[in-house]
C-alpha cells in the first residue's frame, strides 16, 4: 500500500518540478515583458500545487498534510493574484509590448520604441522571477512602485519622440493594442 | 606679633588676594580703589615683614595646606631665600603702587581695575613662589604668576601689545610646561619627593651625564630667570606700561625666576653634590654668555625701556652666575644682587616713567639736556645706574663684591674676567646718557614745555634711590641672614 | 571533505568584502544601506553557523523523545537580537535618508559634500 | 534583598523605566522635568556605588538570578562605578544646563521623543559600563549609539543630518567589527561572561582566532571612540547636534568605548595572550601620537569653535590611548584619571560653548569679537577649560599630565620620546586656546555684527561654573578620582591593592 | 551529508545575489534583490537548525525591511546612481578584511563538529536544566526570554529607539515637497484603488495573517516564535491592509496615537515586570518569585515579557511604516 503512495508521490513531485523548470526556462526563453511573466505565473501555481499534493501523500496520516493543505489554499490564493496584479500594473506602467530576440538585442524595425523599453522589462522580469508567497505584500508593492518609473520614462519617451509627431499624444494602452497585433508574427 | 608664624603664612597669601577681590568691588570708585591697593600693599608688608626676626633666630615657620597628589603636600616652609624674595616684592608693592597711582593719572589708561586687581593677584603668586616648601606648590604659583602677568602685558589692547604679549606668553607657558613639568616630574621619580631640603634631595640617586641634562632642563624651563636663548620675552613685555615693567623687572616675574634657580640649586641638587659635578660648569657658561652678549646688544639700543630690559638680562645672569659659582661667598652674593638689583633697577624704570609721563620721549637720543628740566628724576637716575655699574656708594658694590669674592674662591678665571668686562659694558651704556641729560643743551623740543613729573612719582623715585643707598649701609644683617643658606 | 566543514566561514567573509566595499564605494546613501545591510547578515551567518551540530535538530525538546541532539541555542539567542538592532538601525537611517532628500534634493554623497562645502 | 543590594540594577532600570512615561505624556515641559529627575537620581545611586567600591571591593549582580557563565551578571568595580558617575554626572549637567537652549533649538512637538533619546543614550552608556558580559556590551552599545544619532539628527542645521547619516553608517561597521570579535571569542571558549572569558582564552591552544578577535574588537572601539584614523564621523558630529547633546557626548560618550577597550584588552586578553603588553603597546602608541599632533594641528587651523574643540578631544583621546598603551599602574590611572577630567574640562568648555552660541547665534571664532567684555563670566569659563587642556596647575589637565608623565618616565628611552610628544602637543594647545582667547579679549567687534551686552542666563552659568568649580576642585583634592584610579588601575592589572 | 549539499547551494546563491546587488545600478532592483538576499538567508538559517532565526529572518529580512526600502525609495524618487567612486581604497580595505578572517578561521572548529568547544561549555546547561528550571519546551525562547531576559529588555529598547528616532525625523508636519511632482505622487498611490482582484483577495488574507501572528505569539514557548516575529508578522498584515486601502484608511484602521501607545506600553511592561520582581525581593528580571512556585512563575513572567515584545514590536513597525506613507501624501 505505501509503495503505492510512494509512486504516486514520486510521479507527482516530478511533474511539479519539471513544471517549475519549465516555468524557469520560459521566464529565458521568451522575447519580451508579459509571455515571459505568462510562462512564470501559470507553471509556479501549477507546479507548487503538484509538489505540495505530492508531499501531502508522503506525510501519512500525521498533521502534516493538513498543514500542506493549509499552505496549498494560501499559494493557490495568492500566486495568482500576485500574477495578475503584477501584469495588471505593467500594462498600466506602459510596459511596451516590443519583441526582442533572445540575446535581448532589439528586433531591427522598432529600434525607436523598444530602445527605452528595454531598461524597463529588465528589471520587471527579474522581479517576477522572484514571486514567492512570503512577500506576496512586497510584489503588489513592486506593482505599485513600478508606476512611477514608467511615468518617469513615459515622459522622456514623449521628449525622445517629439519629432515623430502622433505617437507622442497617445496614452499607454494605445501601446498595448499595438503591441497585441504584432507578437504573434514575431516570435522565431 | 599676636598669631602663631604659620598663620602668618596664611595670612600673607590671603591678603593680596582679599585686596583683589576689594578692588575689584571697588571698581568704580577711583580714590577708594587706590586706598584700598595702598593699604592691601602695607598689611602684606607688615605681616610679611614681621616674620623676619623669627628667620634671624634660626626659626623655620612651617605651614600645610592639603594633599593634592599621594605624597605631595602644598605646604610652605620659610627660609631665608624665600623671606628675601617676599620682603622685597611686599616692600617694593607699596612703592610701585604709590607710583603707578600717580602714572595711571598722569596717563589716564583705560580699564586700570583690571591693572590692580591682576597686580594683587601677581603679588599673591610671588609671596605663594617665596615661601612654598617643595617644589610642586612652587610651580603653582609660578604659573599663576605667568597668567596673571598676561592682562597686565597686553594691557593697551591694541595689535602691537597683543602680539608681543602673545610672544611673551608662549614663551612663559612654553618653557614652563615644556621643560620645567617633565624637569619636576622626573626629579620626584628618582627622588620620591619634591621637597626643598638643605643639602639636596639628588644626592647620588642620579648618575652623571643626566645630572647635566637635569640641570639644563631646570635652568631652560624656569623661563622667568631669562638664560638668553629664552630672553625674548622680556623684550617682547617693554610694551606695558612702566608700572608693569617695573613690577615685572625689579619686583616679582624675574626675581620669581632667579629665585627659583637659586633655590633648586641649594635645595634640589645641593651645592655640595652639585659642586663635584663637572657639568655644572655648563651653566656657568651659559651665564656668561648670556651677561656678555646682553651687555653688547644694550649698547646699540635707543629706546630707553629697550635698554634697560636687556640690562636687566645681563643682571638676571650675574645672580644665576653667583649661584651657579657654588661657593659659600657666591651664594650669598646672588641673594645681595637679587636685592641690589630690584632697587637699582625699579629706580631707572619708575625714571623712564616719569620721562614718559612728562615729556612723551622714549627715545635716548632725544633726551639731551633733560637732567635741566627734570633734575630729580635723572639725578635718581643717575644713582640707579652707578648702582648697577657697582660704584661703592650704592648697594650694586656690595653684591659684586661678594660674587667676585666667591669667584676668586673657587679661583674661577672665566667668571672673573665675565664680571670685570660686563661691568665696564654696563658703564659704557649708561654714562654717555647721563652725561648727555645733564651737560648739553635741549636739541628736541618736547611737545610741550613740562617740568618734573608729578609728585607721587618723584617721591617713589627719590625714595627707592635712597633705598640703593641704606642697602650699602646697612647690608650685614641680611648678608647673615642669608648666610644660614650655607649651614647645613 | 574538511574543507567543506570551513565553507561557512569563506562566505562569511566574501560577503563582508562585498558589503563592506559597498558601503565604501558606492555614493549613493540607499545602495551604502543595503551595503550595510548585507554587512550585517553576514555576522548573523557567523553566529549561527557555530550552532550547527552533525544530527541535531532545532532546540526543541518534545517530551516523548529521548537523547535527541540539539542545536546550541545560545547563538541563536544572539542573533535574534541582532537582527532587530539591524532592522532598526535601517530604519532609523531609511528616515534619516529621508530628511537628506528634502533637505538637500539629492542623496549622492558627494553632491551633498559639494553642496556643504560652498556654504 | 534590600534597596541596598539592588543599586547596580537600579542606576539602568530608573532610566529604563522613566523613558516609556517621557515619551508619552505629552504634558507642556514634562519631559525635560522627568527626564533630568531619573538622570539625577541615578547619578545619586552611581555616587553610593563609587561610595561601595572605593574600598576596592568588586560588585556582583546576578540578573534574573542566573549563576555566572549562564545568566547575565553586572561586574561593578571601581573603574565602573568611576565611569558611572561621569556619564550620569555630566548627563544630569547637560540637561539643567540645556534646559534653555534646547527649547530653543529642538521644537516643542518632538521633546518627548528627544528627552526619551536622552534617557536612553544616558542608560546604554552606563549600561555598558556595568555590565561583566561582552554580548551585553554589544546591546547597550546599540542602544546608546542609535539614541545618540537621534540626538544629533535633532540639531537645527541641515548639516546635521549628514553628519548623521555618516555617524551611522561608521558606528555601525564599528558595532559590527565588535560583535565579529565576541563572535570570534565565543567560537574558541564558548562562553560570554567577561570573567569566564579571561579564564578560558588562556587555555585555548590555537591561538590565530583570538588574536583576530582582539584586533576586530581593538578596531571596532576604536571607531566608536574615535581615535585619530578612523575619527572622521566625530567633528561634524559634534559641531552640528544640538549645543546641550554636545556637552553631554563630548563628555562621555567616546570615554565609554576606550573604557571597554581597556576592560577588554586587560581584564580578558592580558593573562592569555603571551605578549599582549608589546601588541597593545604597537597598536595605541602610533595612534595617540597621530592623534595629539593631527588632532593639535587640525585645531589650529580650524574657525569654527565647535569643530576646534572637536578636534583638541581627537587630541585628548590620543593622551587616554597613550596612557592605555602603557600597561603600568601608574600609566593606567594616569588614562582613567585623564578619562574623568577630559570630561568635565570639555564639558565646561562645550557649556561655555552653547552660552556663547545662545547669544552670539553663531561659533564661528572670528565673530565672537569683544565677548570677553560682553560675556565676563561665559569666556572666564572658557579661559579656565582652556587652561585646563594645556594642562596648566590648579586645573585637572595637570594631573592627568602628571600621571601620564611620570609613567612614560618608567618606560626607558620610549619613554622620554612619549614625554617629549605629550609636552609638545599640550604646547599646540596653547596655540589655539590662545587663539580664541586673543579673538575674544582683544579682538574688535565687526561693525555689521549685531552687538551683544547681555550676560547668558543664570540658569545656564550656573551649572557651567559648577562644573568649572568642581574640576578646579578634584584639581586641588585628588583623593576620590585619582583613589578610585589607582584601584581600577591595579585591579585590572591584577596587581594586588 | 544532505545539509552539506544545501548549504552549498544556498551559500553560493547567496553570494551570487550580493553581487548582482553591488553591480545593479536600478535601486529597485538592489531592494528587490536585498528581500531575496534575506529570504535565502532566512532558507540557510533553517538549514542550520537555527527555526527561530529563520522565522525572525524571513518575516524581518525580507518582509518589514524591503517595506521600509521601497517607502524610502518612494519618496526620495532615485532610480539611477553616478557612477562609483575610485574603487581602489574600498577594494583594498574589503579584500584586507577579508584575507584576515579567512586566514583566522582556517583553523577554526568545522561546521557541525560535535566535540566544539561551542557545544561543551554553556550550551548543555541551558538543554539539561531547561525542562527542570523552566519547562519551557523551546529552550531558545526560555533562553531569549529568562536566562539572557536583560539583553532582550535592551534589543525591545533598541526597538523602542528607532521608533522614537523615526518619529523626531518625519514626526514633524513636512514643508511643501518640491522633489515629485504634487499631482504625480498623489495620481500613483489612489491608482491602485482600481486593482480590484489584488484588494478582494489581500483584504481576504488580512485576518488570517493577523491571527497567524497572535499564534505565533502565544506558541512561542512551544515551537519557533515570540514576540519579533510576533509582532512584525502582525505589522505586515496592518501594512498590507493601508497599502490595498490606501495610507488614510490604514491610520484609520490603527491610529497614530494607538501605535504609538503600543509602544510605549510594551516597553513599560517588559520593565515593569522587572521592577515587580526587584519589589517582591528577587534580583531584576527574576521571574521565578513572581508566584509561589518558581516554574510558574517562570512561566508567567515569559508569557508577560513576550507579550510586551510583541506589543512593542508591532507598534514600532506600524508606526514606522505610516510615518514613511504619510511623509509622502501631501
Amino acid at each position: 500500500m505505501d509503495l503505492l503512495l510512494d509512486i504516486a508521490s514520486a510521479i507527482l513531485l516530478l511533474t511539479g518540478g519539471f513544471f517549475v523548470f519549465v516555468g524557469g526556462f520560459g521566464v529565458m526563453r521568451m522575447p519580451e515583458f508579459f509571455t515571459r511573466m505568462h510562462a512564470a505565473s501559470l507553471t509556479d501555481t501549477g507546479g507548487a500545487a503538484l509538489i505540495l499534493l505530492g508531499l501531502m501523500l508522503q506525510g501519512g496520516l500525521t498533521l502534516v498534510p493538513f498543514k500542506l493543505a493549509a499552505i496549498f489554499l494560501f499559494l493557490f490564493l495568492t500566486s495568482p493574484t500576485a500574477s495578475y496584479a503584477l501584469a495588471n500594473a505593467a500594462l498600466l506602467s506602459g510596459v511596451s509590448t516590443a519583441c526582442r530576440n533572445e540575446t535581448g538585442a532589439p528586433l531591427p524595425e522598432n529600434e525607436v520604441d523598444s530602445a527605452d523599453s528595454k531598461p524597463a522589462s529588465k528589471s520587471v522580469a527579474k522581479t517576477s522571477a522572484s514571486r514567492t508567497s512570503g512577500r506576496k505584500t512586497t510584489a503588489k508593492q513592486a506593482a505599485e512602485q513600478a508606476a512611477p518609473k514608467a511615468a518617469a520614462r513615459k515622459a522622456s519617451k514623449k521628449a525622445a519622440k517629439k519629432p515623430a509627431g502622433k505617437a507622442a499624444k497617445k496614452p499607454a494602452r494605445k501601446a498595448a493594442k499595438k503591441a497585441a497585433g504584432k507578437p504573434a508574427g514575431k516570435k522565431s | 606679633m599676636i598669631f602663631s608664624e604659620a598663620d602668618t603664612i596664611l595670612y600673607a597669601l590671603v591678603i593680596p588676594l582679599v585686596g583683589a577681590i576689594a578692588i575689584a568691588l571697588a571698581g568704580r570708585w577711583p580714590n577708594v580703589r587706590e586706598t584700598v591697593t595702598l593699604t592691601t600693599a602695607v598689611c602684606l608688608a607688615v605681616v610679611v615683614w614681621s616674620l623676619v626676626p623669627s628667620l634671624q633666630a634660626g626659626g623655620r615657620p612651617e605651614l600645610q595646606l592639603g594633599e593634592m597628589l599621594p605624597g605631595l603636600r602644598i605646604a610652605f616652609k620659610v627660609e631665608p631665600l624665600g623671606m628675601l624674595f617676599a620682603a622685597l616684592a611686599s616692600g617694593l608693592w607699596i612703592v610701585n603702587s604709590v607710583y603707578s597711582i600717580g602714572y595711571m593719572r598722569g596717563n589716564n589708561e583705560k580699564n586700570q581695575t583690571r591693572f590692580y586687581i591682576c597686580f594683587a593677584i601677581a603679588l599673591a603668586a610671588a609671596v605663594g613662589v617665596a615661601f612654598s616648601a617643595n617644589l610642586l606648590t612652587l610651580f603653582i604659583f609660578y604659573e599663576v604668576l605667568t597668567i596673571s602677568t598676561y592682562p597686565l602685558v597686553a594691557h593697551k589692547g591694541d595689535e602691537a601689545t597683543v602680539r608681543s604679549a602673545r610672544v611673551y606668553m608662549g614663551i612663559l607657558l612654553g618653557t614652563s610646561i615644556g621643560l620645567l613639568l617633565p624637569a619636576m616630574i622626573w626629579t620626584y621619580s628618582i627622588a620620591g619627593t619634591l621637597d626643598f631640603t638643605p643639602g639636596g634631595i639628588l644626592e647620588g640617586k642620579i648618575a652623571e651625564p643626566l645630572v647635566g641634562l637635569l640641570l639644563l632642563m631646570f635652568a631652560f624651563g624656569i623661563g622667568k630667570a631669562a638664560l638668553m636663548p629664552i630672553h625674548r620675552w622680556l623684550p617682547a613685555a617693554m610694551v606695558a606700561p612702566t608700572p608693569v615693567s617695573a613690577l615685572l623687572h625689579a619686583v616679582a616675574v624675574v626675581k620669581a625666576g632667579v629665585f627659583t634657580v637659586t633655590k633648586v640649586f641649594v635645595y634640589i641638587f645641593g651645592i655640595d653634590f652639585l659642586f663635584n659635578q663637572p657639568s655644572h660648569r655648563l651653566i656657568i657658561w651659559f651665564a656668561c654668555f648670556t651677561i656678555v652678549v646682553s651687555s653688547f646688544i644694550a649698547l646699540r639700543q635707543t629706546n630707553l625701556k629697550r635698554l634697560l630690559a636687556y640690562s636687566t638680562i645681563g643682571q638676571l645672569s650675574y645672580v644665576v652666575l653667583a649661584a651657579s659659582v657654588l661657593k659659600p661667598l657666591s651664594e650669598v652674593g646672588a641673594s645681595m644682587h637679587m636685592m641690589a638689583h630690584a632697587f637699582g633697577k625699579i629706580t631707572l624704570f619708575f625714571a623712564a616713567g616719569a620721562i614718559y609721563v612728562a615729556s612723551k620721549k622714549t627715545e635716548i637720543t632725544d633726551m639731551r639736556g633733560i637732567g635741566r628740566r627734570m633734575p630729580w628724576t635723572m639725578a635718581a637716575f643717575a644713582v640707579g645706574a652707578l648702582s648697577m655699574i657697582g660704584v661703592p656708594p650704592t648697594g650694586g658694590f656690595i653684591s659684586k663684591w661678594y660674587i667676585l669674592g666667591g669667584a676668586i674662591q673657587d679661583d674661577n678665571y672665566l667668571a672673573l674676567a665675565t664680571l670685570v668686562a660686563s661691568t665696564l659694558l654696563n658703564a659704557a651704556y649708561f654714562l654717555p646718557f647721563i652725561f648727555a641729560a645733564f651737560l648739553y643743551e635741549e636739541d628736541v623740543k618736547p611737545v610741550k614745555p613740562h617740568g618734573e613729573a608729578p609728585w607721587p612719582m618723584v617721591a617713589a623715585l627719590t625714595f627707592t634711590a635712597l633705598l640703593t643707598f641704606a642697602f650699602f649701609l646697612f647690608h650685614q644683617p641680611i648678608a647673615d641672614l642669608e648666610a644660614q643658606i650655607l649651614v647645613k | 571533505m574538511a574543507v567543506l566543514g570551513l565553507y561557512n566561514y569563506f562566505i562569511f567573509a566574501v560577503l563582508l568584502m562585498i558589503g563592506l566595499y559597498c558601503i565604501l564605494a558606492r555614493t549613493n546613501i540607499i545602495k551604502s544601506l543595503i551595503g550595510l545591510t548585507i554587512f550585517q547578515g553576514a555576522v548573523f551567518l557567523l553566529y549561527i553557523s557555530t550552532d550547527k551540530i552533525d544530527g541535531g535538530t532545532a532546540p526543541i525538546i518534545q517530551e516523548g523523545v529521548e537523547n535527541q541532539i540539539f542545536a546550541n541555542p545560545l547563538p541563536q539567542v544572539l542573533i535574534l537580537t541582532a537582527i532587530v538592532v539591524g532592522i532598526s538601525t535601517t530604519a532609523l537611517a531609511l528616515a534619516v535618508t529621508v530628511r537628506i532628500k528634502e533637505a538637500y534634493g539629492t542623496i549622492e554623497e558627494d553632491k551633498i559634500q559639494e553642496m556643504d562645502r560652498e556654504l | 534583598m534590600t534597596l541596598y543590594d539592588q543599586l547596580p540594577a537600579l542606576v539602568v532600570v530608573v532610566l529604563l523605566f522613566t523613558a516609556p512615561i517621557t515619551y508619552m505624556l505629552r504634558l507642556h515641559g514634562f519631559p525635560w522635568f522627568s527626564a533630568m529627575a531619573a538622570v539625577v537620581t541615578s547619578f545619586v545611586v552611581a555616587c553610593s556605588l563609587a561610595a561601595t567600591t572605593i574600598g576596592g571591593e568588586t560588585i556582583i549582580y546576578e540578573m534574573g538570578g542566573w549563576p555566572a557563565p549562564y545568566g547575565i551578571v553586572l561586574h561593578i568595580d571601581a573603574l565602573s562605578a568611576l565611569m558611572a558617575m561621569l556619564i550620569t554626572g555630566a548627563s544630569s549637567a547637560a540637561l539643567i544646563f540645556g534646559a534653555k537652549s534646547l527649547a530653543d533649538e529642538v521644537g516643542e512637538e518632538t521633546a518627548p521623543a528627544f528627552f526619551a533619546a536622552w534617557l536612553l543614550c544616558t542608560a546604554g552608556l552606563v549600561g555598558m559600563v556595568i555590565t561583566g558580559d561582552a554580548f551585553n556590551i554589544f546591546v547597550f552599545m546599540e542602544i546608546s549609539s542609535l539614541s545618540t544619532y537621534v540626538l544629533i539628527s535633532a540639531g537645527p542645521d541641515r548639516r546635521a543630518l549628514i553628519s548623521t547619516y555618516r555617524y551611522i553608517v561608521m558606528g555601525t561597521v564599528g558595532a559590527t567589527f565588535y560583535l565579529i570579535g565576541v563572535g570570534f571569542l565565543y567560537m574558541v571558549t564558548g562562553t560570554l561572561n567577561t570573567a569566564d572569558l579571561a579564564e578560558r582564552v588562556g587555555q585555548v591552544e590555537d591561538i590565530r582566532l583570538v588574536l583576530v578577535a582582539a584586533g576586530f574588537v581593538s578596531v571596532g572601539l576604536a571607531i566608536k571612540a574615535a581615535v585619530f584614523p578612523l575619527h572622521s564621523w566625530m567633528p561634524n558630529a559634534y559641531t552640528f547636534a544640538p549645543n546641550a547633546v554636545t556637552v553631554f557626548i563630548a563628555a562621555a560618550s567616546t570615554k565609554v568605548s576606550l573604557y571597554v577597550l581597556m576592560r577588554v584588552d586587560y581584564a580578558i586578553f592580558q593573562n592569555s595572550i603571551a605578549n599582549h603588553d608589546i601588541q597593545l603597546t604597537f597598536f595605541l602608541v602610533p595612534l595617540g601620537v597621530l592623534a595629539l599632533f593631527a588632532g593639535s594641528m587640525l585645531a589650529i587651523y580650524e574657525k569654527n569653535l565647535k569643530r576646534l574643540l572637536a578636534y583638541s578631544s581627537v587630541a585628548q583621546i590620543g593622551y587616554i590611548a597613550l596612557g592605555i598603551s602603557m600597561t603600568s599602574v601608574a600609566g593606567l590611572t594616569g588614562a582613567i584619571v585623564h578619562m574623568f577630567n577630559h570630561g568635565l574640562i570639555k564639558g565646561g568648555m562645550f557649556m561655555a560653548v552653547a552660552c556663547l552660541a545662545l547669544r552670539y547665534r553663531t561659533v564661528n571664532v572670528a565673530n565672537l569679537a569683544g565677548a570677553g567684555k560682553a560675556m565676563p563670566w561665559t569666556m572666564a569659563a572658557f579661559v579656565v577649560g582652556g587652561l585646563g587642556l594645556i594642562g596648566v596647575p590648579l586645573t585637572p589637565g595637570f594631573i592627568s599630565k602628571w600621571y601620564l608623565v611620570l609613567a612614560a618616565l618608567d618606560e626607558g628611552w620610549l619613554g622620554a620620546l612619549l614625554v617629549a610628544i605629550i609636552l609638545i602637543s599640550s604646547l599646540l594647545a596653547v596655540i589655539y586656546v590662545w587663539k580664541a582667547i586673543e579673538v575674544a579679549y582683544f579682538g574688535e567687534p565687526r561693525s555689521n555684527a549685531v552687538p551683544v551686552t547681555e550676560e547668558a542666563p543664570l540658569v545656564m552659568l550656573i551649572p557651567t561654573w559648577i562644573v568649572v568649580l568642581a574640576g578646579i576642585w578634584i584639581a586641588l583634592d585628588t583623593s576620590v578620582t585619582v583613589g578610585l584610579a589607582s584601584i581600577a588601575a591595579k585591579t585590572l592589572l591584577g596587581v594586588e591593592l | 551529508m544532505i545539509t552539506i549539499v544545501f548549504s552549498l547551494f544556498l551559500l553560493t546563491m547567496l553570494v551570487i545575489v550580493a553581487v548582482g546587488i553591488l553591480r545593479t545600478d536600478n535601486l529597485f532592483t538592489a531592494v528587490m534583490l536585498s528581500g531575496i538576499f534575506s529570504l535565502i538567508m532566512a532558507a540557510n538559517f533553517f538549514i542550520l537548525d537555527a527555526a527561530d532565526v529563520a522565522l525572525t529572518e524571513a518575516v524581518i529580512g525580507a518582509g518589514i525591511s524591503t517595506v521600509l526600502f521601497l517607502g524610502a525609495l518612494a519618496l526620495t524618487a532615485e532610480y539611477d546612481r553616478s557612477p562609483p567612486v575610485g574603487t581602489w581604497v574600498p577594494l583594498l580595505t574589503s579584500s584586507a578584511l577579508g584575507g584576515v578572517i579567512i586566514f583566522a578561521t582556517l583553523q577554526a572548529p568545522r561546521l557541525g563538529d560535535p566535540n566544539a568547544v561551542v557545544h561543551k561549555h554553556v550550551a548543555p546547561w541551558y538543554l539539561d536544566r531547561t525542562p527542570e528550571l523552566i519547562d519551557v519546551p523551546n529552550v531558545v525562547t526560555a533562553v531569549l526570554a529568562s536566562f539572557r531576559g536583560y539583553d532582550t529588555l535592551g534589543e525591545v529598547f533598541v526597538v523602542f529607539i528607532a521608533c522614537i528616532g523615526v518619529m523626531s525625523l518625519l514626526g514633524r508636519v513636512r514643508p511643501r515637497r518640491d522633489s515629485i511632482e504634487e499631482d504625480e505622487f498623489d495620481k500613483r498611490t489612489d491608482n491602485l484603488r482600481h486593482h480590484l482582484i489584488p484588494r478582494v483577495v489581500g483584504k481576504m488574507l488580512v485576518p488570517f495573517i493577523v491571527l497567524f501572528g497572535l499564534y505565533v505569539q502565544f506558541h512561542g514557548d512551544f515551537g519557533p516564535g515570540g514576540g519579533f516575529q510576533a509582532g512584525a508578522l502582525i505589522a505586515a498584515g496592518v501594512i498590507l491592509y493601508s497599502l490595498l486601502e490606501g495610507g488614510p484608511r490604514g491610520r484609520e484602521l490603527v491610529p497614530e496615537w494607538f501605535s504609538s501607545l503600543l509602544v510605549a506600553l510594551g516597553a513599560f511592561t517588559y520593565t515593569c515586570v522587572g521592577v515587580v520582581s526587584m519589589a517582591m525581593g528577587g534580583r531584576f528580571l527574576d521571574y521565578s518569585v513572581l508566584s509561589h512556585d518558581p516554574v510558574h512563575g517562570q512561566h508567567m513572567g515569559i508569557l508577560i515579557i513576550e507579550a510586551g515584545v510583541g506589543m512593542t514590536v508591532t507598534g514600532v513597525m506600524i508606526t514606522i511604516f505610516h510615518a514613511f506613507s504619510r511623509r509622502g501624501i501631501r
